[in-house]
């Protein structure tokens, strides 16, 4: 935002009540407070609790619970202490003690981090208020976030306020303090000393961290013997085995799509769910944004089971069953070896049956491809076996992509997630070969429990010990429990895909008994705790930063980014040709029904099953919040008898699952897609019981299971879905409907329907010449706010509504207000399908407030809640609100949401600190909207007011569109010619939502494009479905 | 105000029988009455025992109050939230509730005010009660939107009140003009009932025997004596209320209209709303005094003052009425067709086929279907028939605001918005508790006030006319006496 | 006496109208509030008769939202020296010694949905007294003003008289120069004064 | 002085005749109103009509003024990009304001008019005038009547065909 990110030397002290924060542990009540918090929510430990440690606010009156009390004087806290005065409450200003420089009340401070993860680095800016983070943000100098933020990343900020993270260490259910668990692991460590670690095992997740990989080498050089296991359920290992199939080399790729004019993607999401989606999304769209009809754009191609975020972007896309991707694969190898590329492969015999047409579709693929050697990317999504990602590469390298548009490194400080290494650790486990079990961070015993194997050789194991931010299922079978902070809270480093370097720093202590990770391994080695900023400082002094440390270390602390730390680009090249093992490739047409297993867009391989953002935010494909389904084609569901939201038991291998069908066009047949993540156990009040485990179902060493039988139970489970898809059901009337209307909402063509038509947006419907009855008023003076949104290079992929929900304080409802229609989204992502049912496109539209200059909602309100500000923003007033929701009736956009109850009634304590101190909490009753983040419009006209310049363009962001990874959507000043926004408005391809109203909204469309081979073009004006 | 101008002259020497040729048949009231008689049989009513029906009835609807109070309490307490509302539907069963009692509350002072201009003798049997149930008619009408929004305690909103943040409601929003027009009816009936009642609570007051019933109604009745220096400024005092009650009562649903007329819902967007609302008004209107006149003739055995004759005539003006609200069902679709506006189109299409279909074919049969019954002389003149026919009509009316509502509003312009509505228990309680409150006046009114108008009935009987041959040879007013 | 009755019918209802938003205004309920304070801390004696600027205390009213009440430290700047033993000042040195923040009580309060920026004001020349009145002469700090909504309104829809030069916007003593209306129309010129009335100034 | 008539028709030739005779302060009493009664007894035609067509139009200037008021002067906002003044939304309440400011001043007046209430009456000492609200007709003749004259009245009274006649004494 408006300050550029400030470097920060300690963590600033969110308990002031000690300014040298030793006893911040003894202060924070954690214990007590949260364990039993009911009892205590009144006692005396509580009030003070609250009024010295949490910034204020946490204690207004439910209904009129109010961040903006955070601001109070001194950003300290104010305690109601009853109704004591006559005339109104007697309210408490409690200053600091001592005031650190660093904090005015009120002003907000962005600072430089980073989030790991798995093993990439995501760079972020964390706003911070008085030394509490409220909100993330992509950080614009680190090359894996480019300044976007996806999803999770937004929504990593609740973790930070999860009630449910424990709160203190314990050993067998008992609470103990961290001192015994030191004096327990010195004892082990000199008991280990003397067998070199022999029986001591580690299992960690993944990690890319020059210090922990420091640590982690300077233990197993401690330790020889020991086992130090790397796993995680959701893992890019086989795209690694593959290149190393191929080239004999251990390699982390990087794809350039801004300089790719073709990509093919197999199975892979790589714009949504795959690994370093954020920087792929962000210079896809580069490729893919449009000017207008002159200029050229990417061609994407899609092969896939499941309908993805990818998926709807691609121009062509062709459902293959997962299983059968490889056979695909080679069949377009051999297509371009007959084009005379040089795929230096020996290719099985292979056949594929898929598809109507996909022998021509091969062939036209081959050929753009063939016909843009260099220019080119193809890739494969991480289920895919070896083979293929080792074929890819050396189709990559026959057309010469590998070194231009696809870059590959060496990476280091990092330790990558290896099934077979861990299924070696479960039979060590079994065999009772290991005294000692340390788990740092992960959940085997949910995400990777094959035959509760897992479970059964813990039990064999001496001691366990267990790190994680929570009692999860695994802990709650270990011996030691101990909390690891958020890595808000810590201090740690991170290396990124392309090996960018990037430090992580606290922006807040810890606020609960629990240390870094950081501080863990050296724990581990070193037996004593270490305080992590040493740890992380000692690395970068000896390892990476050489010359004048403090600056350079100053500098990547106020950047977020140690700037031209990235890896040396190799070039490998292809140095195997016999990939395939088998000679022949049988068409794996097995019987039965070929299972995928995909991370949850809202709750990962589960890491965030217990954040209610995420929960409540529903699945950009099937729209379905608060559950996962088993997603499958009409066809299928009509094959085997089974209906939309019937729970159907999976049976395979002697396992079975039952879950709700979820039917969903575009699926490839015979196929179903499960999302992992649900159906947790030991998650917390939010992720606990929702939807289904699929990893139970899931096999191990695969992301696909094959030969599954599915029978219907008859018995259907409510789902809670934010956008009905009527078309699908019998409900002809409706569709016929949608498809009449679909081509004017949502306006799309062809690049060469474009050109040769580049007006054809405004001919989709013939609007009648719009004129009002009385004198408009005019908005030609001082600032007039719109905002353009490019449907051509939206993704649908949620991060925008996400991060709208963390700025604006949107409550969440739960699902069985979602399921009833009252979900709170202030922006929505409208889906439709278009085509045909069994094979069509799909597309996103997301839809906020259109800020209509003769809006609906304003005429017909009776107390001038909602009313027009001069510069044309639709303000909605909530403190003025009665709540006849007249305006909602009245919005044809239907954006205004509902206050039905007082949704942040319940919410715990510390969840209410996570909230804007800028946006008013709204109360039971009102009506709320998106308002282009007019508190972010003020704050930035202020500033610059006060510093007597002008407001330049791009000087306001709104929340959505600063996160948007692919930069679709742009807020401005309509009434400057030279902005950014009324460049935009100018373009031919720009049209008014429901403009024929004559409602004029602020907030316009460009119209979507697709860039079709000729060879294989569709109509696009054909029948529409939703 | 061109209506002062020709009073004097009609209410000076208008002929008694100016009634419209349609009524002339049959006497208005049977029964060979005379003006004792009269106060006899009506204030009797007041005067006598409590029956024992009337205490069955009474508790029963109090206790469908408390059931309103409930549901009420339960709704400022948790909020809006219990109810049925969604995204898309924002207006529910309040609504419908609130058009639907509005609607009932114009038969009354139509009845007094516009058959008085057009002196329509015969209403003086019905209008009595009939504005009676006006008054609680919209009593009920009123309580509906006050409990629906969000924030009840911050209603006062709604009224230009000088405030310390010198904010003022939004006169441009139909909500406002609502706001106006329902209470300014309210209170124009009020006081159009209450005239007409001095001169029946005078002679309660000259009848009464217990000293707190001399004291009550004397208060009522201001002193009333029945001299001549009052009737004069009485008679055009009330004729005034009745010019002026007139064109408000085909404004106030006129005004309810608008809330859907002027807003863009599809369905809801059309110039036919005014009149084709206000028909439908009368229509549920003379339904609702039809139920509650017959029970009332039968309970209290008014079968002279309300003839069958009355009940026909009002059946009458029910088919009439009823054939307006057809003709404005079938207007509405070929309007929407004849627009060619897609939105439009697909919303009247939907209503009838689409989710709610089940309610609007319910609508079509009761309101344009059922009331063809009333073609037959014999049916007409049913009173059994009568009575089942009126509370068909009552739940088609009913049915027509939810249709409205509910149909419009779930499936509008974006299809992603689109999601059904269905109402929970607290609807339905809110709905049945209504009509608690609206029986349990009724029966207060029934019970303590006289509940046809004495004096006017006095003044249609022949004798009462100074000029009538009875009173060319002496003595025929003696025996008539 | 219908007369009568229709004409005290009104007047009854005009009475009971402005009665009740006379006295239910802040105007009535607010202005005045004077709560008794931990520490007996003088503003007549050190902004009136010491003449500290507020802003030694007040620190971050030009920058910020909030004028911000001073942590113990800022106290103890002075008296550590002056008047160390005076037993009025022992809930500071206490809040000091103990490390415990002082609990002030709150007077000037206004809505939790109505958002407020002192530095706006501040740096437009819109003086501390204006709002808060003679602080200088308060021996115990009082609002002296209703912050209500109207009030609010009436000087960002009139603001002339209530602008100053930048110099003095801490002066406690200012009044308005004769020629006040002319220097306005200067200011707003010169630092770009143009109140909003619209709902988003105060309300998001 | 209460006279009781046995009809309607009675009552009106007995007004007429006591109107000719020149008597001023007498009025009918009736349990309805008789046609005919006001040029029998020679009264003129009511003066409410002026009055309410007087508070109506108040109303009606009244309330188009707050309106227009309220949003072009007090807090002119911008609703929807309609201008501030926008009368053809101000009718409805203008109406509305007119129809209960004329109601209300009706019933007041015509109440002012025929001076009531007045709960205490000298006529209602007289056991028989109870029947003023049911089936009685009555002429009473005021003291202050400048013809009175209790003898001569009385016999006039009868002559007119007037039944049972008492006198009130009202102290």
């Amino acid at each position: 935002m408006s300050d550029k990110p400030k470097p920060m030397k300690f963590p600033p002290k969110a308990f002031q009540l000690d300014p040298d924060g030793e006893n911040l542990i003894d202060s924070a009540h954690g214990k007590s407070y949260w364990r039993s918090y009911d009892q205590l929510a009144n006692s005396p430990e509580f009030q003070t609790f609250l009024e010295n440690e949490f910034p204020p606010g946490t204690m207004d009156l439910p209904n009129k619970l109010s961040r903006k009390k955070f601001l109070s004087l001194m950003g300290a806290s104010i305690a109601l202490a009853g109704l004591t005065a006559c005339r109104r409450p007697v309210e408490k200003i409690i200053p600091y003690v001592n005031a650190p420089e660093e904090i005015i009340p009120g002003v907000s401070k962005n600072y430089a981090s980073t989030m790991p993860f798995g093993t990439n680095a995501l760079g972020i800016v964390v706003e911070t208020h008085e030394g509490r983070p409220t909100k993330i943000e992509g950080n614009p100098l680190h090359s894996s976030s480019m300044g976007s933020a996806n999803a999770f990343m937004q929504a990593s900020i609740l973790n930070l306020y999860d009630p449910d993270r424990s709160q203190a260490p314990s050993r067998k259910g008992y609470e103990v303090r961290w001192e015994d668990f030191t004096a327990f692991w010195n004892e082990q460590l000199t008991a280990f000393d003397a067998v070199a670690g022999e029986g001591l095992s580690l299992l960690s997740s993944a990690f890319a961290s020059p210090t922990l990989f420091r640590l982690k080498t300077e233990f197993l050089s401690k330790f020889p013997k020991a086992t130090w296991t790397v796993f995680d359920p959701v893992s890019d290992e086989r795209i690694y085995q593959g290149i190393e199939l191929a080239s004999r080399q251990k390699l982390q790729p990087v794809h350039h799509f801004e300089s790719a004019a073709i990509v093919l993607s197999l199975d892979s999401d790589f714009l949504f769910l795959d690994s370093n989606n954020v920087a792929n999304s962000r210079r896809f769209s580069q490729a893919r944004r449009i000017m207008s009809e002159k200029d050229s754009m990417n061609r994407l191609y899609a092969v896939e089971s499941g309908f993805t975020v990818t998926g709807a972007m691609a121009d062509h896309r062709l459902k293959v069953p997962s299983a059968q991707i490889m056979n695909f694969t080679i069949e377009l190898a051999k297509e371009l070896q007959n084009l005379g590329i040089p795929v230096e492969v020996d290719l099985p015999t292979s056949s594929l049956t898929v598809g109507r047409d996909h022998i021509t579709w091969i062939k036209a693929l081959a050929v753009d491809l063939a016909t843009h050697k260099s220019k080119s990317i193809v890739l494969a999504g991480y289920r895919q076996p070896a083979e293929v990602h080792a074929l890819v590469f050396a189709i990559n390298d026959a057309l010469r992509n590998n070194g231009k548009t696809i870059t590959c490194y060496h990476p280091e400080h990092t330790a990558n997630s290896s099934v077979t290494e861990y299924q070696k650790l479960v039979d060590d486990l079994g065999k009772g070969s290991v005294k000692t079990l340390v788990i740092l961070g992960g959940n085997p015993a949910y995400t990777a429990n094959e035959n509760g194997e897992f479970l059964k050789g813990l039990n064999r194991v001496e001691h366990t010990i267990h790190f994680t931010d929570r009692e999860n299922e695994t802990a709650q079978n270990c011996e030691w429990h101990l909390p690891v902070s958020h890595f808000m809270e810590s201090w740690g480093d991170a290396v990124s895909f392309d090996g960018t370097l990037s430090v992580i720093q606290p922006m807040i202590a810890p606020l609960f008994d629990s240390h870094s990770l950081t501080e863990i391994y050296s724990l581990l080695s070193t037996g004593e705790l270490t305080p992590g900023f040493d740890l992380v400082q000692s690395t970068w002094r000896e390892k990476l930063i050489s010359g004048n440390f403090e600056q350079v270390w100053h500098h990547v602390l106020h950047d977020g980014v140690f700037s031209g730390s990235n890896y040396q680009a190799v070039r490998p090249a292809l140095k195997n040709k016999n990939i395939f093992t088998k000679s022949e490739i049988s068409e794996q047409n097995l019987p039965g029904l070929e299972c995928v297993f995909i991370p949850s867009s809202s709750l990962w391989d589960g890491e965030f099953s217990n954040n209610s953002w995420l929960m409540e935010n529903p699945d950009p494909v099937t729209k379905v919040a608060w559950d996962n389904v088993a997603v499958m084609s009409h066809s299928t569901a009509a094959k085997y008898h089974l209906k939309n939201k019937e729970i159907a038991k999976f049976t395979a291998d002697g396992k079975s699952i039952s879950c709700p069908v979820w039917i969903l066009p575009g699926q490839a047949d015979s196929t179903v897609t499960f999302s992992l993540g649900y159906g947790r156990t030991a998650s917390g009040r939010i992720g606990n019981k929702v939807g289904v485990n699929a990893y139970k179902f899931k096999p191990l060493d695969s992301d696909i299971r094959q030969g599954v039988r599915v029978t219907g139970t008859g018995r259907f489970q409510i789902i809670a879905c934010t956008q009905d898809h009527h078309g699908l059901d019998a409900d002809k009337l409706a569709a016929d409907a949608i498809h009449k209307r679909l081509p004017a909402i949502l306006r799309e063509a062809s690049l060469d329907e474009y050109r040769l038509n580049p007006g054809f947006v405004k001919e989709v419907v013939e609007e009648p010449d719009l004129f009002s009855l009385w004198k408009d008023k005019s908005y030609d003076k001082g600032f007039q706010w719109g905002m353009s949104v490019d449907l051509n290079v939206c993704t649908g992929c949620n991060a925008c509504s996400i991060a709208c929900q963390s700025e604006n304080n949107i409550p969440v409802v739960g699902k069985d207000q979602v399921e009833r229609g009252r979900e709170m989204a202030w922006i929505r992502l409208d889906r439709y399908f278009s085509g045909d049912l069994e094979d069509p496109e799909m597309v996103f539209q997301p839809i906020a407030c259109q800020h209509c200059e003769m809006a609906p909602c304003e005429q017909v309100c009776p107390v001038t809640a909602t009313v027009h500000t001069d510069e044309g923003l639709n303000a909605m007033v909530y403190n003025r609100c009665v709540g006849t929701r007249y305006c909602a009736n009245n919005c044809p956009y239907k954006v205004r949401r509902y206050n039905f109850y007082n949704f942040t009634k319940d919410l715990p304590e510390i969840v209410k600190i996570a909230q804007n101190p800028d946006v008013t909490v709204r109360f039971r009753g009102v009506m709320e909207k998106c308002t282009f983040c007019v508190q972010r419009i003020n704050q930035e006209k202020l500033r610059a007011k006060n510093n007597h310049q002008d407001l330049k363009d791009g000087d306001i962001v709104t929340a959505c569109q600063q996160t948007c990874p692919t930069d679709a959507i742009v807020f401005g000043n309509i009434n400057d010619p030279d902005s950014r926004i009324s460049k935009l408005k100018k373009q031919n391809r720009d049209y008014a939502l429901l403009g024929e109203l004559n409602v004029r909204p602020r907030t316009t469309y460009m119209a979507k494009i697709r860039n079709q081979n000729s060879a294989l073009n569709k109509n696009h004006f054909e029948k529409h479905i939703q | 105000m061109s209506l002062l101008n020709h009073i004097p002259k009609q209410s000076a020497d208008a002929p008694l029988d100016i009634a419209v040729p349609m009524f002339e048949d049959a006497p208005l009231i049977s029964g060979n009455q005379s003006f004792a008689s009269v106060t006899n049989r009506i204030a009797g009513v007041v005067e006598g025992p409590t029956p024992k029906m009337w205490w069955v009835l009474f508790s029963f609807s109090v206790s469908l109050l408390m059931v309103l109070v409930g549901s009420v309490g339960f709704l400022v307490w948790e909020g809006t939230g219990i109810w049925g509302l969604n995204n898309p539907v924002g207006w529910g069963w309040a609504i419908v509730n609130f058009v639907f009692w509005v609607g009932i509350g114009h038969a009354g002072t139509l009845i007094s005010a516009v058959l008085h201009l057009f002196r329509q003798k015969w209403r003086t049997s019905i209008n009595r009660f009939a504005e009676a149930m006006t008054i609680f008619a919209v009593i009920c009408a009123l309580l509906f939107p006050t409990i629906h929004v969000g924030r009840v305690w911050v209603l006062y909103w709604f009224f230009p009140i000088p405030n310390q943040m010198s904010m003022w409601p939004n006169f441009r929003s139909p909500l406002l003009w609502d706001v106006f027009a329902v209470s300014i009816y309210f209170t124009v009936s009020l006081l159009f009932w209450y005239v007409g009642l001095v001169p029946d609570i005078a002679t309660l007051r000259d009848r009464a025997k217990t000293r707190a019933k001399k004291i009550i109604y004397g208060i009522l009745s201001l002193g009333w004596r029945g001299a001549n220096r009052h009737w004069r400024h009485y008679e055009l005092g009330y004729l005034i209320l009745a010019g002026l009650s007139t064109p408000l009562v085909l404004s106030v649903h006129s005004v309810v209209s608008t809330d859907f007329a002027t807003s863009i819902v599809p369905g809801w967007h059309t110039t036919i709303f005014p009149p084709y609302f206000v028909a439908g008004a009368i229509f549920s209107g003379f339904a609702m005094v039809m139920t509650l006149a017959i029970i009332a003739r039968k309970a209290f055995h008014m079968e002279d003052f309300i003839t069958i004759n009355h009940l026909e005539k009002m059946a009458k003006i029910i088919m009439v009425t009823g054939l307006m609200v057809g003709y404005a069902y079938s207007m509405e679709f070929f309007i929407s067709w004849y627009s060619g506006n897609e939105f439009e189109k697909f919303a009247f299409i939907n209503r009838a086929f689409g989710p709610y279909a089940w309610a609007y074919w319910i609508m079509i049969s009761c309101n344009v279907i059922i009331p063809q019954m009333f073609w037959s002389k014999k049916l007409r003149t049913n009173v059994a028939v009568l009575f089942v026919l009126s509370i068909f009509v009552n739940i088609g009316m009913w049915f027509e605001r939810f249709v409205i509502i509910a149909s419009s509003l779930s499936r509008d312009y974006l299809p992603s918005s689109w999601d059904y509505y269905s109402p929970t228990i607290w609807d339905i309680s809110t709905l049945i508790g209504s009509f608690g409150l609206f029986f349990t006046l009724f029966l207060l009114f029934l019970r303590f006030l006289p509940m046809i108008s004495m004096a006017e009935i006095k003044g249609v009987l022949p004798q009462a006319n100074p000029h009538h041959t009875m009173y060319d040879k002496p003595g025929v007013a003696h025996q008539s006496r | 006496m219908p007369i009568i009755a229709g004409t005290a019918g009104i007047v009854a209802t005009i009475v009971v109208v402005f009665g009740v938003n006379y006295f239910g205004s802040p105007k009535f309920t607010d202005t005045g509030y004077r709560p008794v304070q931990p520490v007996p801390y003088s503003h007549k004696l050190h902004a009136g008769d010491l003449g500290m600027d507020c802003r030694y205390c007040h620190t971050a009213v030009e920058i910020g939202a909030k004028a911000t009440v001073p942590p113990t430290q800022t106290c103890m700047n002075c008296h550590v020296l002056c008047l160390p033993e005076s037993e009025k000042l022992l809930p500071i040195n206490q809040s000091w010694a103990e490390k415990k923040p002082m609990e002030w009580i709150r007077i000037h309060k206004i809505p939790d949905y109505a958002f407020f920026d002192h530095s706006a004001h501040i740096i437009r020349g819109v003086g501390c007294t204006t709002c808060h009145g003679r602080i200088d002469q308060m021996e115990v700090v009082m609002q002296v003003q209703p912050l209500s909504m109207g009030w609010c309104l009436d000087c960002h829809r009139n603001p002339d008289m209530f602008l100053r030069p930048l110099n003095e916007i801490t002066k406690m003593d200012w009044i308005p120069p004769e020629n006040q209306l002319l220097l306005a129309q200067q200011y707003k010129i010169d630092r770009n004064i143009n109140p909003p009335t619209d709902c988003t100034a105060c309300h998001r | 002085m209460l006279a009781e008539f046995s009809d309607p028709a009675a009552l009106l030739h007995g007004a007429e005749k006591i109107h000719c005779e020149g008597y001023t302060r007498f009025d009918c009493h009736s349990p309805f109103p008789v046609h005919g009664m006001d040029e029998a007894m020679g009264l003129t035609r009511s003066p409410l009509g002026y009055i309410v067509f007087v508070f109506g139009l108040l109303g009606a200037i009244g309330g188009f003024f707050l309106q227009t008021w309220v949003h072009t002067k007090a807090y002119p906002l911008t609703y929807a990009g309609k201008p501030y003044f926008s009368w053809q939304a101000f009718i409805i309440v203008t109406f509305g304001l007119m129809v209960l400011a004329g109601a209300l001043s009706s019933v007041l007046g015509l109440f002012h008019l025929s001076k009531l209430p007045r709960l205490f009456d000298g006529l209602f000492y007289s056991e028989r005038f109870a029947k003023v609200s049911d089936d009685g007709f009555f002429i009473s003749v005021d003291v202050k009547d400048p013809r009175f004259d209790c003898t001569e009245t009385h016999r006039f009274l009868e002559s007119i065909g007037a039944i049972n006649i008492e006198v009130i004494k009202s102290e």
